[in-house]
């Protein structure tokens, strides 16, 4: 594990591990409503690959944006968002962050620069990158990281953005979480070539960097968001990582696809979460029982929100028209 | 007769026209192994092997550009596109190439391609992985566009569809996979451009399409309790479309309801109704009747989602407001 | 009043608002020192400057993702589409994204964006560069369609659009580039959702859109020396339609015949005719004609691209039918 | 310029010539039609880039397949084409290739080998690479070569059909004709990075070529053809050229976007006919005489050509319904 420590750091230290934990609590509670059948539709659960959205989050502040993907909970809870809109929203209530109307697949969190989960693989490639050409026409420091999968290399609008932010020097930086797979096919059978020789190809400079090494990730989204900011952008980072669990909740036999093995290696011995922890003691930045003490609030945390989610009310049906077009100024209802 | 799933009936349609004629091959993402997501693929690639039955990467432009080609030159493509919404990723190559191509060439490239989706919403897929988007390639000559309505007419419409010299594209609904219809051991093809009357009836007409089949047969059967008739239809293909079996039903019946899961506006319902219109104008007690789903992104929330498309009480209630004729100056 | 292209209207219409609002930029091809190989953009980028009129590379999909984006953040981009049929490229990136995001975000989340592109047969460009696809984006809910018919509404719907909150499609006809029509020089808006009487009359409506409202007026002319009155109509956006327009006329002359531009199967046209059909059905004396353009792909050859789209002559023969009543049991 | 020559290969040589004389021809003779009127529409002249198809095109045989782009009749003429049957489509003639109903943009010669000019920029990319795929679907040798410009290096499509064709070696070339512009925009504001590089990403071997050399351009091509017959495809090749009149023929005022210098100095230095007819002169491959004969029997089969093509009919307005869809065995009328 990389070491770019300093005491001074500690905070930040502590807040990626409860930020990695959070986002496994969450998964672990939507995988939990799904498998009670309390949750509409399916979800990709993040697991795994923690140390990516959280390493990469903490390095933005939060006018940055970021874009997500079908797997979009980890980006989403690592930018900042809350619990309780974030199940609400997975649930369909009204008091989710798109009143129930995107779902899992489509949470965003404007507030917090979210631009929102994709359920398009590789759909949000040009709206990362024009996020960050907005920032630069509207005279902003704003940085956007586009996350992506490995699969999304497979889609063509992603080399038409690239080279558009490697002409005009955008301040984006596309992060590609290459966790093997995408759905049931393995990189390599979709791949050609090098990951990074696909960015490199425009002139942008990229970076490999081990996925689950929280404090590794951090660092270089660290340096290469400072320089995005200062103009020296557009930049691509490969994040190694893995999911724990199927494609999605319902991907329950994967042997054919994938051997156990394989799954209990990365659990056992890469997982970000209790790696990290082996740090944070060894470094005594936290003890034994302050980690123990972040897991139980994040549960708690985690069991109140869904608690509050399941009680809550669906959105009403009127709302089925509403939000189909913005209000314009001196127009009455919406159309 | 055996009843077999939608499911089945297309892994089956398959399968017999690849045994028939080896210049078939299908293409697409996890089509192989995993036979697709909804798994109707399932034992294709053990009998045809991955030359025939080949995993894409996630490039829908890409793949579909690449049937164009093979379809051009002497192989017959099948194309697998995972959901109906992703339609949008191949427009210009299905609608500015594969279309065209017959024509433009003066009648000497041909693109004999099938391009295979789905339609569909209420199944919590939120607004990308919902759509019925069977309008706008209908809007594009050159395409032929089959609406299946059961397993039965999934395998005669996909093996006509495999045959045919011109890009056929291929709505399934996702919601019946799982449905299962008797379905013959023998071989047979359904032909496009002949609608089916599912069910005969002398007092309206129910126009229906894929999913909204079963709907439109659900309202007759509330509607045969209050002891109104109604004739239900399913063109089955909205490109070649059988008019004149539509327009004589309405001939008969002299009301109609159109019911489509595309939405309402500029789609399915507004182009079939205007031509009973036209053509049965002085036979009609009353105006055709649409029912798309509604104009909105299909939302994510149960609560709203189910609301969003036709059902069999709406068509019912519908129905029973047109035969009653209080549908004087509309709705 | 002074009269300027449709041309300069476009360009006017973009450079005032450019000026009065600097979160707003265009990009496209060829858009800055060639000004569009139409020239509708000349002078701009000496006024503006590269920041703010931006040349991109050959990437529809991608400039159409960045715009999305960029209305998302608070800059309110327009997309310069140079061909109409260059839509097919960016339906995943306009409908899958732009034309979704303020609902599937429950209204936290707005694209307030315009793509100008434009239509149009008959100037031999053949299949792939001549086609009227406004139908394709009017299906889609959470876009709105404008379709100008003159230099006047060009400027006016431009401005409204740049304005609107929503992603707005605007095609232009572009054998109407050179066209002249009186424009104030005086700052106007053109509201969305009003459409334009252009001519009052009492024996049959012509409805007509962008370049068929000119084809509407001559067959009036000519209906006029046979002393027939036609009410000539453009709705001037077909998201949102001005529906009650429309009917009104319908229920004062009880004839319509709908023209349009693109396809007419599954096209804008059905879906006029049946609104005017539902909702005028007892006033009409006859049922509402449709002329959309041939449902064939546009062919090159001048002797048959003419007879692809609607003609004056051609809808002055129907209207004549109509009003005539030879339209018994339709075409 | 190159020397791979034996007198052996004189037969080629000439052949070589003649074919970039007959679209030097072909194109004076398009541009005079439209000045004068003729012609319907637009048109984009070769003239310029005629080493690149005719070497590439010397080194297929007639069952190997090419797509082409809207700028096609140089290569729809180096694929073999009749100057008749070309002429007739381009004023939209019964008698076309297309019946008159493709024109300038959509001429395709399926029997040579000529799947067809294409007027959506890349848009042939795909149909290139399926051709590759069906040949080796259906077992054949063929090899597909996939031409198109500098600018359509902005389509994604390309980077999704070279991965597929990386992937599963297919014996497709892309043949990259970098002529500096995309209409009125010069390549390096329209790409960023070497251009090669863009197939390099994919594990795809790359090579620059001067495509006004024609000998050079064969070589390579005979080479990378015998090649991807074997197997061992996908290759792409960057061919430097230069386009002698505007975007498109109406295309006159230039100098806002290239220098009238930049244009005297390829065509006076860099011609591929003239080059190229200095070359047989001093190998002594062909006389003067025999030179000037090429080009006067050349000038005269256009001039025929065209003059039959004016007088040819249009085709009936009957036809206009006609080729939407192909019948089926047993189908009654075109649908
Ligand atoms: C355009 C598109 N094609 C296909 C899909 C179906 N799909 C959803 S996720 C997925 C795999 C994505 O793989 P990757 O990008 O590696 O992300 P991961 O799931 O591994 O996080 C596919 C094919 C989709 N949603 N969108
Ligand atoms: C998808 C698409 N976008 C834009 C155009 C308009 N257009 C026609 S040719 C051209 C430039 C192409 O440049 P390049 O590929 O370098 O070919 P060249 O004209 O230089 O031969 C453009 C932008 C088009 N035909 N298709
Ligand atoms: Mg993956
Ligand atoms: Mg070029």
């Amino acid at each position: 594990m990389s070491r770019n420590s300093k005491k001074s750091n500690d905070e930040a230290y502590v807040r990626m591990y409860q930020q990695m934990v959070r986002i496994r609590a969450f998964e672990d509670n939507a995988n939990k409503l799904y498998l009670a059948a309390k949750m509409p539709g399916l979800t990709h659960m993040y697991s795994g690959q923690e140390a990516v959205a959280v390493g990469i989050c903490e390095a933005l502040k939060s006018t940055d944006k970021i874009t997500s993907t079908h797997r979009g909970h980890g980006h989403c809870v690592a930018k900042g968002a809350d619990f309780k809109e974030m199940f609400c929203e997975l649930l369909g209530k009204e008091e989710g962050y798109c009143r129930g109307k995107g779902g899992s697949m489509h949470i965003a969190d404007q507030e917090n620069g979210n631009l929102g989960a994709n359920a398009i693989v590789g759909g949000s490639a040009g709206i990362a990158t024009g996020a960050a050409l907005s920032a630069k026409h509207l005279g902003k420091d704003d940085v956007t990281v586009c996350f992506f999968g490995d699969g999304a290399l497979g889609q063509g609008l992603l080399y038409e953005v690239m080279n558009m932010a490697a002409l005009w020097n955008l301040p984006v930086i596309y992060a590609c979480e290459n966790n093997l797979y995408g759905e049931y096919t393995k990189v390599e059978e979709m791949a050609a070539g090098e990951l990074t020789a696909r960015a490199k190809a425009f002139g942008i400079e990229s970076h490999i960097v081990d996925g689950q090494d929280v404090l590794a990730v951090n660092k270089l989204s660290q340096d290469l968001v400072a320089r995005a900011r200062k103009g020296e952008g557009p930049f691509f980072m490969q994040l190694n990582t893995y999911r724990y669990h199927g494609h999605h909740v319902g991907d329950i036999n994967r042997e054919y696809y994938r051997p156990k093995s394989e799954e209990e290696l990365w659990k056992t011995e890469r997982d970000p979460i209790s790696n990290f922890a082996k740090w944070l003691l060894k470094e005594k930045v936290l003890t034994e029982a302050e980690l123990n003490q972040i897991e139980k609030d994040v549960q708690q945390d985690a069991k109140d929100a869904v608690t509050y989610a399941e009680a809550a009310d669906y959105p009403d049906v009127s709302e089925v028209t509403l939000h189909v077009y913005k209000q314009n100024q001196g127009e009455g209802a919406s159309q | 007769m055996r009843e077999i799933t939608l499911s089945k009936a297309v892994n089956e349609a398959i399968a017999e026209e690849m045994r028939r004629d080896s210049t078939i091959f299908l293409m697409g993402e996890d089509v192989a192994e995993a036979g697709t997501p909804f798994k109707v693929l399932s034992g294709l690639v053990e009998e045809f092997g991955t030359e025939r039955i080949v995993d894409t990467p996630i490039s829908e432009p890409g793949f579909m550009g690449l049937a164009v080609g093979a379809a051009m030159t002497g192989s017959r493509p099948i194309v697998d596109l995972m959901f109906g919404d992703f339609i949008f990723l191949v427009m210009d190559q299905l609608c500015n190439q594969a279309a065209k191509t017959h024509y433009m060439s003066g009648g000497k490239l041909s693109v004999p391609l099938v391009l295979r989706t789905n339609l569909g919403a209420t199944r919590r897929s939120a607004a990308q992985h919902s759509q019925s988007l069977h309008a706008l390639v209908a809007h594009i000559p050159g395409l032929k566009v089959a609406m299946p309505s059961s397993a039965y007419e999934a395998k005669g419409l996909m093996k006509t569809a495999i045959r045919d010299e011109n890009p056929v594209v291929i709505f399934e609904d996702k919601l019946m996979y799982n449905d299962k219809a008797p379905v013959p051991e023998e071989e047979y093809l359904i032909p496009f451009g002949e609608a089916n009357i599912l069910r005969e009836g002398r007092d309206i007409t129910l126009i229906g399409t894929s999913s909204m089949v079963q709907v439109c047969e659900k309202a007759a059967d509330m509607l045969a309790e209050q002891g109104i008739e109604a004739e239900v239809i399913d063109p089955r293909t909205l490109v070649p479309l059988d008019e004149d079996s539509l327009i004589n039903s309405v001939k008969k019946t002299s009301r109609a309801i159109v019911v489509d899961e595309g939405h309402q506006s500029y789609g399915i319902t507004g182009e079939i109704a205007s031509r009973l219109n036209e053509k049965a104008f002085y036979y009609l007690d009353a105006p055709v009747q649409r029912m798309g789903a509604m104009d909105v992104p299909v939302p994510f929330s149960p609560a709203l989602e189910d609301i969003t498309v036709p059902t069999p009480e709406r068509v019912f209630e519908q129905a029973l407001k047109s035969v009653k004729g209080e549908l004087f100056h509309g709705a």
